[in-house]
């Protein structure tokens, strides 16, 4: 009789709604076009291929705002309408507020792109999961500068200060602290990052701060229109000019932005399109640049197919829809994407991935201005921390 | 047909609370929590109508005090879990009350207009950075994980008994507005409003009179703001934005600043209307933009301004069927 | 690791000459029209995405006589722009309570963000300097870049033009004179509508131009226009609404107050602006220059 | 002397640096009606001004019922006793008439502490009473709801003056309450000023310009002349004074 | 020279004045008199166009001033002073004057400001003063000089006498008289003050609740004593 979707999922035909809560509007919203768009076109593959067990998915979208009191308002709304399992968060404030938001409505997230590292350790919650890259790509990206940059040992970081930025320094300087004396028997040297209040239209003055430390590399976290301003502004100082340059998340967006003008530097994605040459990745590449007519998808794209590729698993191995059943279909669960096959780490709800690395140089002969110029992947096994659900990750500090 | 302006008054808040609580029999827990959101900002709207079309302030800094309320509630809730949950909304008020006056004595010692508004903006923004900025507020992060309390037996977490809650004190919020805005302090509120030189020279202490409007206000606001953080779970600097300020402002001149229901019915179309185009966001801007352009630029009274001209329409042109009506009240003695 | 004094002043001069820019069409309508214009920074961020998107449109524009070129079509636009928004909204408005205006121009903000989003889409992008701007120069420890160089030369220009417009000239006498008592201005012979829309259409287009000439100056993305309205409403209101002359020593004096705030209060930047916008006020109530009307 | 409603002593004021009262020492006695003329810019309005608190003087003293009020704020000298009309009326434009009374007596009582804690919203019963009486004492019998903004210019100041009677103020300060009132208008105005004034004992001081209203009004007269008090005598000393004649009156061949 | 035929002025639903006509040749000087309320105002503003909504026909030498807006009215050589004076604040009498030049006729020179303040005794000595720090009196004087700047042929004053010294408004009658014979002025002056008003006219119009209910000289007027005592009286 009632099509409440959360029963018996082989007995009817009704789609199964998936509530997608991600930045529809204001300063992330670029991002969460991705989301947006790539769970629309994972949706598509998947129900052109039959749907899950013979029911159709059906998004339904809701704009957070990259704000958590508008997150959890819309998602409160969404459970409301019965719609237990969500996914799309791209902000590390939004995610950690759904952590007693879900387990009091009894519902489950997947976060696709949330950077915190308190998600799956101090503020742990069953009902939130990271399908993608956690906290470790930045040990990641830490060690990857050890192995190709032995010599700059004297770093710095330009934070925005917000939970994020926090944690990509604090990950960042933990990673630095592992690698450089293991990979390079030296010890780093960690300069005070400059913090960067956001949605500033104006660094300079942080910027003559930047160009006057000692440091030799510099890590960056903040992203968008912030970075691409910062990055702009910085050029005439030469910032960048014999500093090495760390980007964190920012992938393609400052390149696009400064084209020609882009300093050379790596940068962290979720996903690069152009290494990943398994059929999944390839067939979403094409349905993607077909939907959108975009030829340079960005890694959350890839996040949003991962989750709703998490979702399709689960769905399928346990034939339900409730959120317990679900939650334990997840955990443990290995499942294909984009980026190849994932595994969610049962204690810790944290997906354990291939870290992806590109570096970004200026190309006047392409036409968007630049191009990629280096790729590094390196197994998420061998860099991920160790679950400490509950518990505060354990960090080097600096001495 | 009642003429007191009291009791017609409660009938109405109670028509309205009374539909409010047979929501949840009709409508999906999403929209019966959307609805408790909608009661607040009913709140905030009327608030801000206090100040704006009794007192003659225009406000540009409501966000600092539904904020205060919100954290005041949440650190209460979150530190001193055993408190009872009516003392922390009465803190919220008292918190509200004390920052509108901190400001108000500050900002209304001199300033009038468009230079108040902006006052009241800088020191709203002000506010905002600072708990953007400070741990004990839980910087850019927010606090969450904001429980539902209980109140003596009740567990408000139960069901829909939040719901209810919200309601029920948003009602009671609304009354002591109604009633602050009709008494002899509205009266000499409005006094000031129209003219301050005169009410001055009638001896009304103006500074004072708009001091305790912003206080009033300010308290109201921050017990509707205390209601939000257990409701979402969670509460954010995003409260104190100056976009949150802009939002009663909005309501109010929607539905008819003129009118003592205005900023429901502003509160009730605009989420309305946002909950319509919600998926179609992207476009939102333009959609929300251009209504709120259509609204002022063909109904500067807003919504009740142009049902009560329909209404006076609707009676002068009955008008001729009364005309023995008035010559037999005319032939009267 | 404060940095040192002369840079902090010349960043303190950009951050002022950036936002005096924007600020300079704002308290113009507000001077004349009474208007708080919350769309101006919509309209800047407008102008900014058009002169983008004409110096992107040939390779002859790639140099500083196309980019000037540029800003000075984006102000012309925008300025075009003005004139119907004088039309369609202030005017119709001209007889309501000040606040509707507001409202009014607060929902033509929106309608701005969704315009650049339908139009440019939600990317970042960023326009450079052309190569004559991108030179920097060195005065000693001091970092010069010609760009930065550039946005002050064109705040003091701007501000030059208007104070000779507004204050010298019997136009500038007679658009004072309206703004005061456009009633009285009629009885005497002046066809105030065309001054209103005259001068609205200076304040649009000096938004339109501003877009362009601080295009360069940050990236461009939908968000563009909050950044900048808030802080150039605080140069308006120091100034005194509707002075030029205090709105230019407003943004100098904020912009100090910027740039000395984030070298000593990094951990909470922008307080100090908040602080100093409010301490003013209660010093001088009307602003800087407190004149209430176009001066 | 300390019983004189009103004693202004040495009183320097102006705006900005210059001075445009200079040293005016005046006493008005209990139930004067006292009127104070002169030149256009001569410094009446800033007299005035300056006496209702409007305007802090920068010397002298001003005592009102031997109680220095010199620096005090407009409002608490209306508390004190004060009166004071406005030269174009001002009156609370969207409230009805009776509103505008209530609200001046409501006002009257929080000033003098009668308040009290009142839960109903509608104004005391008493004070309604009150309010209806005055203003049909006043010829403004009520008008229903509309707002007084429909009031002639003419009922206007007479609403003015109903306020201003509510509170029962024992001095008057009425700026050019004639002005703009056609002639015999402005004669039924006086001759109401003229009875509230016996039947309250308050004392009165105006400016004006229409020499009927002066001669018909005033028991005495002061004549300001660039800032300075230039002759203060009856009604009939100043008609004859020459100099007040030369700098104010004229031939005065049409004044009474 | 203005020739008014039935015209209707409204204040939003309220009808103000009805079917008002009249004619002033050139030249002539013409006093409008009524109780407060009566409309003379409203009569004087429904020509300029400058406040109430009309209907009905003006013609200023012949042309049709239909649907023309206030400013051209007021640079074919029509002013009106405003019983509220108005007076710019923020500059001096001096730029006061000046700026009402703009309604000059093209092809008339317009006097200097000095000129026209010389022909008022009030004014000389205040002319760098700015135009806040006036008294009432001194505000009215600047803005009948005000008037005379362009050169007006029709010249309106609402209540100029209103505030002014005794001693003022006899010199000021007088004052403007001489300029009337001089420039050859039609003068169209509300009044309380009778005694003013015919010093400086000719013939007198009397308005009762938005009509014309006398027209007629000075002479008829004083003959007839219940007119003052049916229309200017209580
Ligand atoms: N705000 C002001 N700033 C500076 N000077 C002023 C101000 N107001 C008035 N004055 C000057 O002060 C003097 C006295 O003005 P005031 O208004 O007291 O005169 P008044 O006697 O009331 O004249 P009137 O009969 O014309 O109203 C005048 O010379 C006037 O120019
Ligand atoms: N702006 C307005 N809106 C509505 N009614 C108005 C307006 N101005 C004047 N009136 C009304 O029009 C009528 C005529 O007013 P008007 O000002 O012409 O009178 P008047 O003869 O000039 O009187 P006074 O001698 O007081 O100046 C009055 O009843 C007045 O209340
Ligand atoms: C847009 C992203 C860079 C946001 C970031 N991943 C976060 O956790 O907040
Ligand atoms: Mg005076
Ligand atoms: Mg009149």
């Amino acid at each position: 009789l009632s099509a409440d979707p959360r029963i018996g999922v082989g007995q009817t035909n009704e789609p199964i709604r998936l509530g997608v809560v991600t930045p529809l509007s204001g300063p992330q919203e670029f991002i969460g076009s991705f989301v947006k768009n790539g769970a629309e076109v994972a949706v598509d593959l998947i129900n052109k291929a039959g749907g899950v067990r013979g029911r159709p998915l059906a998004l339904e979208f809701r704009d957070e705002k990259a704000n958590p009191a508008a997150a959890t308002t819309v998602a409160r709304e969404l459970l409301g309408m019965g719609i237990n399992l969500q996914f799309g968060t791209i902000a590390s404030t939004v995610a950690l507020a759904y952590g007693p938001l879900m387990q009091a409505e009894n519902g489950v997230n997947l976060t696709c792109g949330a950077g915190s590292e308190k998600i799956n350790h101090e503020n742990y919650s069953p009902h939130v999961f990271r399908i993608g890259d956690g906290t470790y790509r930045m040990r990641a990206q830490a060690r990857m500068m050890a192995e190709k940059f032995p010599d700059v040992t004297s770093w710095t970081g330009i934070i925005p200060d917000h939970e994020y930025g926090r944690t990509v320094w604090a990950i960042y300087v933990d990673g630095l602290l592992e690698f450089y004396p293991k990979i390079t028997g030296k010890q780093p040297q960690i300069v005070d990052p400059i913090i960067v209040p956001y949605g500033s239209g104006d660094y300079r003055n942080f910027i003559t701060q930047a160009a006057r430390t000692p440091a030799r590399g510099i890590v960056n976290a903040t992203y968008g229109g912030d970075a691409a301003t910062f990055f702009q502004q910085a050029r005439p100082f030469g910032l960048f000019n014999n500093r090495i340059l760390m980007d964190a998340a920012n992938e393609f967006i400052v390149a696009n932005a400064l084209k020609t003008q882009v300093p050379k530097h790596w940068t962290g994605t979720h996903w690069y399109y152009a290494a990943n040459s398994s059929p999944v990745s390839k067939t979403f590449y094409e349905a993607y640049v077909a939907k959108t007519g975009q030829k340079m998808p960005m890694g959350w794209a890839g996040e949003a197919q991962a989750a709703v590729a998490a979702y399709a698993a689960a769905i399928a191995k346990t034939g339900s829809t409730e959120t317990k059943a679900i939650i334990e279909a997840l955990k443990g669960l290995t499942f294909d994407t984009v980026t190849g096959s994932r595994t969610i780490r049962a204690e810790d709800n944290q997906a354990i991935k291939d870290l992806e690395m590109i570096q970004i140089e200026p190309d006047a002969g392409s036409d968007v201005g630049f191009k990629v110029s280096d790729y590094v992947k390196i197994p998420g096994a061998g860099v991920i921390e160790p679950a400490t659900p509950g518990k505060a990750m354990v960090l080097r500090k600096p001495s | 047909m009642t003429r007191s302006p009291a009791l017609r008054f409660l009938l109405v808040l109670g028509l309205l609370t009374g539909a409010a609580l047979l929501l949840p029999l009709v409508a999906n827990r999403g929209i019966v929590f959307l609805a408790g959101v909608v009661a607040i900002n009913v709140v905030l709207g009327l608030a801000f109508n206090l100040l704006f079309s009794t007192a003659g302030l225009l406000s540009f800094g409501q966000a600092t005090f539904s904020a205060a309320g919100a954290y005041a509630v949440a650190l209460l809730l979150l530190r001193v879990p055993e408190i009872p949950f009516l003392v922390a909304l009465g803190a919220a008020a008292a918190t509200g009350a004390a920052i509108a006056t901190a400001i108000g004595l500050v900002a209304l010692r001199r300033t009038e207009g468009v230079y108040f508004a902006v006052l009241t903006l800088a020191f709203a923004e002000l506010v905002h950075v600072v708990i953007a900025k400070t741990s004990f507020f839980g910087r850019n992060d927010g606090l969450t994980g904001i429980p539902r309390p209980r109140i003596g037996p009740i567990d408000l977490a139960d069901g829909q008994a939040y719901y209810v809650f919200v309601i029920l004190v948003t009602a009671l919020l609304i009354a002591c507005l109604w009633w602050v805005t009709h008494s002899r302090l509205g009266r000499s509120f409005r006094a000031i409003r129209l003219d301050p030189m005169r009410a001055a020279f009638l001896g009304i202490d103006v500074r004072r009179r708009r001091l305790e409007a912003f206080a009033v206000s300010g308290a109201c606001a921050a017990a509707a703001g205390g209601l939000m953080g257990p409701l979402t779970s969670i509460v954010s600097p995003d409260l104190a934005h100056w976009g949150e300020s802009t939002k009663p402002i909005l309501f109010t001149l929607l539905g008819g600043a003129g009118h003592f229901w205005g900023p429901l019915v502003g509160a009730v179309v605009f989420s309305g209307v946002e909950y319509a185009t919600r998926s179609l966001a992207g476009a939102s801007d333009l959609i929300t933009g251009g209504l709120l352009l259509a609204v002022v630029l063909a109904i500067p009274g807003g919504l009740l301004g142009l049902a009560a001209l329909v209404v006076r329409r609707l009676r002068r042109r009955e008008r001729p069927a009364t005309v023995t009506d008035a010559a037999a009240e005319g032939a009267r003695p | 690791m404060v940095a040192d004094l002369p840079t902090l002043l010349f960043n303190a001069l950009v951050w002022g000459m950036a936002t005096f820019l924007v600020a300079a069409g704002l308290t113009m309508i507000f001077g004349i029209l009474h208007v708080l214009n919350f769309s101006h920074g919509g309209f800047f961020m407008i102008g900014a995405y058009v002169a983008h998107s004409l110096t992107n449109w040939s390779a002859a524009m790639a140099n500083i006589w196309g980019f000037l070129a540029a800003s000075v079509l984006a102000g012309a636009v925008i300025g075009i722009v003005g004139l119907v928004v004088d039309r369609a909204v202030f005017r119709r408005l001209a007889h309501v309570d000040g606040a509707y205006v507001l409202v009014a121009t607060y929902a033509l903000l929106l309608v701005c963000n969704g315009f650049v989003k339908l139009v440019w889409g939600l990317n970042v992008v960023s326009a450079s300097p052309p190569p004559e701007l991108f030179e920097v120069s060195f005065l000693g420890n001091l970092v010069l870049p010609h760009y930065s160089i550039f946005v002050v030369v064109a705040g003091v220009v701007v501000f030059l033009a208007l104070e000779w417009l507004i204050n010298m000239t019997s136009v500038g006498r007679l658009i004072q004179a309206i703004a005061i008592d456009p009633w009285m201005a009629r009885l005497l012979g002046v066809n105030v509508g065309l001054i209103y829309s005259a001068t609205v259409v200076i304040g649009f287009a000096l938004a339109g131009l501003a877009g362009g000439l601080l295009v360069a100056n940050q990236s461009l993305s939908p968000d563009l226009a909050g950044i900048f309205i808030i802080q150039a409403f605080g140069v308006v209101i120091v100034g005194g609404m509707g002075s030029i002359r205090g709105a230019f020593l407003a943004a100098i004096l904020l912009g100090l107050v910027d740039s000395f705030g984030t070298a000593l209060l990094p951990q909470m930047p922008g307080v100090l602006f908040f602080v100093a916008l409010a301490a003013i006020l209660l010093i001088r109530p009307r602003g800087l220059i407190a004149s209430g009307r176009l001066s | 002397m300390t019983d004189a409603p009103l004693l202004v002593e040495g009183l320097f004021a102006g705006y900005g640096r210059a001075p445009i009262l200079k040293d005016v020492s005046l006493t008005v006695a209990a139930g004067e009606r006292h009127v104070v003329i002169g030149p256009n810019g001569a410094g009446k309005t800033t007299f005035f001004r300056a006496l209702c608190g409007e305007l802090i003087p920068s010397a002298g003293r001003i005592l009102f019922e031997g109680r220095d009020v010199t620096r005090l704020g407009g409002f608490r000298r209306v508390r004190a006793g004060m009166g004071r009309s406005f030269q174009v009326a001002r009156i609370f434009a969207d409230m009805t008439p009776a509103e505008n009374v209530v609200v001046a007596l409501e006002a009257g009582e929080v000033s003098n502490g009668t308040a009290g804690w009142r839960f109903a919203t509608a104004p005391k019963p008493a004070l309604r009473l009150e309010a209806e009486r005055i203003l049909t004492d006043l010829g403004l019998a009520a008008r229903g709801d509309e707002p007084a903004s429909i009031l002639s210019h003419g009922d206007k100041k007479r609403l003015e003056l109903a306020m201003m009677l509510a509170l029962k103020p024992r001095l008057l300060l009425l700026d050019e309450p004639t002005a703009g009132m056609a002639s015999a208008d402005r004669m039924s105005a006086v001759r109401l000023v003229d009875r509230i004034v016996r039947e309250t004992g308050a004392t009165l001081i105006l400016t004006e310009h229409d020499m009927d209203v002066v001669f018909h009004l005033g028991t005495r007269i002061s004549v300001l002349h660039y800032g300075e008090i230039v002759a203060t005598d009856t009604p009939e000393g100043v008609r004859n004074n020459s100099f007040v004649k030369e700098i104010y009156l004229g031939r005065g061949g049409h004044h009474a | 020279m203005l020739e008014i035929d039935k015209l209707d002025a409204f204040y939003g639903d309220s009808h103000i004045l009805h079917a008002v006509s009249l004619t002033i040749a050139a030249g002539e000087g013409v006093a409008l008199l009524g109780r407060n309320g009566a409309g003379k105002s409203t009569l004087l503003k429904a020509l300029m166009d400058a406040g109430p909504r009309t209907r009905g026909t003006i013609r200023f030498d012949g042309v049709d001033l239909t649907g023309e807006p206030t400013h051209r009215r007021a640079r074919r050589g029509i002013a009106l002073v405003p019983e509220d004076r108005r007076i710019f604040p923020h500059v001096s009498v001096l730029e006061n004057l000046e700026l009402a030049r703009h309604a000059c006729p093209p092809g008339v020179t317009p006097p200097t400001p000095q000129e026209v303040a010389a022909q008022f005794s009030l004014l000389p000595p205040i002319l760098e003063r700015r135009g806040d720090r006036l008294s009432g009196g001194q505000q009215q004087m600047v803005a009948v000089g005000r008037g005379l700047m362009a050169r007006p042929r029709l010249l309106m004053l609402d209540e100029p006498a209103e505030g002014l010294a005794p001693v003022i408004v006899e010199d000021m009658a007088r004052e403007i008289s001489a300029v009337r014979r001089r420039e050859n002025l039609a003068l169209l002056v509300t009044e309380q003050n009778i005694d003013f008003a015919r010093a400086c006219t000719d013939r007198l119009l009397i308005i009762d609740s938005g009509a014309i209910v006398f027209s007629g000289d000075w002479r008829t007027f004083d003959a007839t004593p219940d007119l003052e005592a049916r229309y200017l009286a209580v």
